[in-house]
């Protein structure tokens, strides 16, 4: 096993990791501004 | 309890960093894998969150059939989600790991098989919940999510013995591990842990937040219907006799 | 008791007769069982010994495929003209009607799959070389657990959208234990490689836990609005 | 109305559909031996709670009480007509009503053939329910509601797409099972068919219930 090669799978592992937190966390934020829309249109 | 949020951030986020410094310099080297071993630090915290988080799923999903409690319902959706994307993190580190120290992407073992359908249940469950129009969807889910959960350990036995009769390449499974390391994952899983949490608590707000909104929605419908209604009241009936 | 027994089989009775005027069901699925059997053959034309180890997967998943088709039209005759409802607020327990649709499906896969195997078998020339009687248990414990979970998610798509494409994605992820037994176990007795008992034992272990669990919660399913 | 002849209460009935609410909060009582007409617009809630009293549809929140019993337990007492027939168009209509018999646990075929003669058919029919003109398949959906012979009688629309005749011929059908002591509730549109027939008129709107009149035409002194 070559260390000096291996280290890229940990950084592909490290960045995938906080990608897919990142992802679904946006995707929260994205729902939530769009609920915050659909409530303003609601007193008109 | 408002005030509690901006504080667990603050602690998660400083966890998260504390742990990824301990993960990356402070963790002994392993002998045989070298660095790409420091992948266990993120992989089995995310597989041991996961699997509490689909716990609790069950948990609520049961107290929700016995008692009809809308906030069972509402952690057992938030945990399935959570959990789903936490089981997506295991399964993409998993082959980025086994890549370099097995030389193959994927393997069916027990522990990875085992995982992919727990996966595929919590999707399908996810799928349920999006599709279905009924108002009772949540004891449709819950029901589901307690097939699931029967199905987990046959899912486990099935595998199990497949594997007794098929070789399998040999996983660094078993043995000791080192104490310093084993402190790191503690603290890794802690830190994990707490940030599940944290996301969990926020995924929950929005749907409250959510079934605030639409409580509001059906209502106002309701009474944009209602309003037209008042003027034609004696009419529509007699409108609509047959001649 | 008796009348849980009696109303199974007036049902059961009621379905078949339906079937038995309209047979929209039991032709499509014929001819879509005799589809997927020809294709599969086309797809995959290894030597006989090879066909042996990949046979068990092969027959199984065309079963799959199959019974899926059966079970999507389970319900839907008690959703023409919603005769459902009339059934929701009789006194007749839940459990009759699920019995009687399980019943029912059990008896139409197993048809097609007793005119299916034949036929894989002539395609593939094959012959097993373990203990051939245990295939029955395999095939009637493997239905069953098709049978038993498929027409309780195809009750549960029935409030979903796009009601079809639902039954797959719920039984699936769900049946995957039982399939692998399937599969393994028929494999095992074709080749004559090992003993399929744990296979066997597996399969019953899984048909005895969901069918308590269907019985347990159809009720819920059905009264759902 | 006094307190005690009320047989069936309703209260604070609530009935909430994903993003649109059905009932909004219906709260009251009906006597039993009347003969009850729902009238409202699309949407104003009137299916909804006809299927809430039959058991249907699970209240979000409130509570039925039917001989202070709720709907499922109740349900020998509660026959319950549909828009759609509630028939197997495949089969004959003493097929049919023998099959529902079944579901209810009596003997079969002398009160399945009497309950088809009550609304005007002929038992010996053997055409399958899917081949009968719509007057017909609405009178054996009556039959099929009264086959078990229930005390109170949910009617959804049972007048739609009917000839006048009929329509005239099934509401005095109505009328001589009230006098025979059934609690009758009709929802529908043509309301003017039922004027003098009826004892009650209820009146929907937006999820809830906003009068109560003996006449079709309200009149201050002729206030239920």
């Amino acid at each position: 096993m070559n260390p000096a090669g291996s280290i890229k799978f940990l950084y592909a592992a490290y960045i995938a990791t906080w990608l897919i937190h990142g992802l679904y966390i946006g995707s929260l934020i994205r729902r939530y501004s769009r609920l915050r829309e659909r409530k303003k249109d609601l007193g008109k | 309890m408002k005030r509690a949020f901006p504080i667990l951030a603050a602690v998660t986020a400083l966890l998260l960093a504390y742990a990824f410094y301990e993960a990356i310099w402070v963790a002994p080297m392993e002998r045989t894998m070298g660095d790409v071993q420091r992948i266990f630090y993120y992989h089995v915290p995310s597989a041991w969150t996961a699997f509490l988080l689909f716990f609790v799923n069950l948990i609520a999903s049961v107290i929700y059939l016995v008692r009809r409690n809308a906030k069972a319902d509402a952690v057992a959706l938030v945990t399935g989600e959570v959990g789903v994307v936490f089981c997506t993190v295991v399964l993409v580190t998993g082959p980025i790991w086994a890549r370099p120290v097995w030389g193959i992407w994927w393997t069916w073992d027990i522990r990875l098989t085992t995982t992919l359908v727990l996966w595929l249940i919590y999707v399908s469950y996810l799928v349920l919940r999006r599709f279905s129009e009924s108002s009772q969807t949540p004891k449709l889910a819950a029901v589901l999510a307690i097939f699931g959960a029967l199905d987990v350990p046959l899912v486990y036995f099935s595998i199990w013995f497949f594997r007794t009769q098929h070789p399998q390449p040999v996983i660094g499974g078993g043995g000791s591990i080192d104490p310093r390391m084993l402190h790191v994952l503690l603290l890794n899983w802690l830190a994990f842990s707490c940030f599940a949490l944290l996301v969990s608590w926020a995924r929950y707000r929005l749907e409250m937040f959510k079934r605030e909104v639409e409580e509001a929605e059906a209502l106002e419908s309701l009474l944009v219907a209602g309003s037209g209604a008042q003027i034609s009241k004696t009419q529509i009936p007699l409108s609509r006799e047959p001649q | 008791m008796s009348s849980l027994r009696s109303i199974t089989l007036a049902t059961l009775t009621k379905d078949v007769r339906l079937e038995w005027r309209s047979k929209d069901a039991i032709n499509s699925m014929l001819f879509f069982s005799l589809l997927v059997v020809v294709i599969f053959s086309f797809s995959f034309d290894p030597n006989a010994e090879e066909s042996r180890q990949i046979a068990g997967g092969l027959i199984w998943v065309a079963f799959l495929f199959a019974a899926v088709v059966a079970l999507n039209q389970t319900w839907a005759r008690e959703l023409r003209n919603q005769v459902l409802d009339a059934y929701r607020v009789s006194p007749a327990p839940a459990n009759a009607l699920f019995m009687a649709k399980v019943l029912g499906n059990f008896i139409l896969v197993s048809l097609l799959e007793g005119l299916m195997a034949p036929l894989f078998m002539i395609f593939y020339n094959l012959r097993a070389l373990g203990p051939a009687w245990q295939l029955i248990p395999v095939a009637l414990l493997g239905t069953w657990a098709l049978v038993v979970n498929g027409t309780f998610f195809a009750a549960m798509s029935l409030r979903t959208r796009s009601r079809e494409i639902m039954l797959p994605l719920l039984l699936f992820p769900i049946s995957i234990p039982a399939v692998q037994s399937m599969v393994e176990a028929t494999r095992i007795i074709l080749t004559g490689d090992g003993a399929a008992r744990f296979w066997i034992v597996l399969l019953l272990t899984y048909d005895v836990v969901f069918t308590t669990a269907c019985l347990a919660l159809f009720e819920t399913i059905l009264q759902a609005e | 109305m006094t307190e005690s002849a009320a047989t069936i209460r309703v209260t604070n009935l609530i009935k909430q559909f994903g993003r649109f609410a059905a009932l909004r909060g219906v709260t009251a009582e009906f006597d039993s031996g009347r003969f009850h007409v729902i009238l409202g617009d699309n949407g104003a809630g009137k299916t909804t709670l006809l299927r809430a009293l039959a058991g249907l549809a699970d209240p979000t929140r409130g509570e039925i009480s039917i001989f202070d019993k709720n709907p499922h337990e109740a349900c020998r007492e509660i026959g319950y007509m549909a828009h759609p027939s509630l028939l197997y168009d495949e089969m004959s209509g003493m097929e049919n009503l023998r099959y529902f018999a079944r579901l209810y646990d009596i003997a079969g075929d002398a009160r399945s053939s009497e309950a088809i003669r009550s609304v005007g058919l002929d038992p010996e029919l053997s055409r399958p329910v899917g081949k009968y003109s719509q007057g017909m398949r609405q009178r054996m959906s009556l039959a099929r509601a009264i086959l078990h012979d229930p005390k109170i009688l949910l009617l959804d629309e049972p007048f739609s797409n009917v000839d006048v005749h009929s329509a005239q011929e099934m509401v005095g059908l109505l009328k001589q099972m009230r006098d025979a002591g059934k609690t009758i509730f009709v929802v529908t549109h043509q309301a003017a068919l039922l004027e003098g027939a009826a004892d009650e008129f209820i009146w929907m709107q937006a999820g809830q219930i906003v009068d109560r009149t003996r006449h079709l035409v309200p009149d201050p002194a002729g206030r239920a």
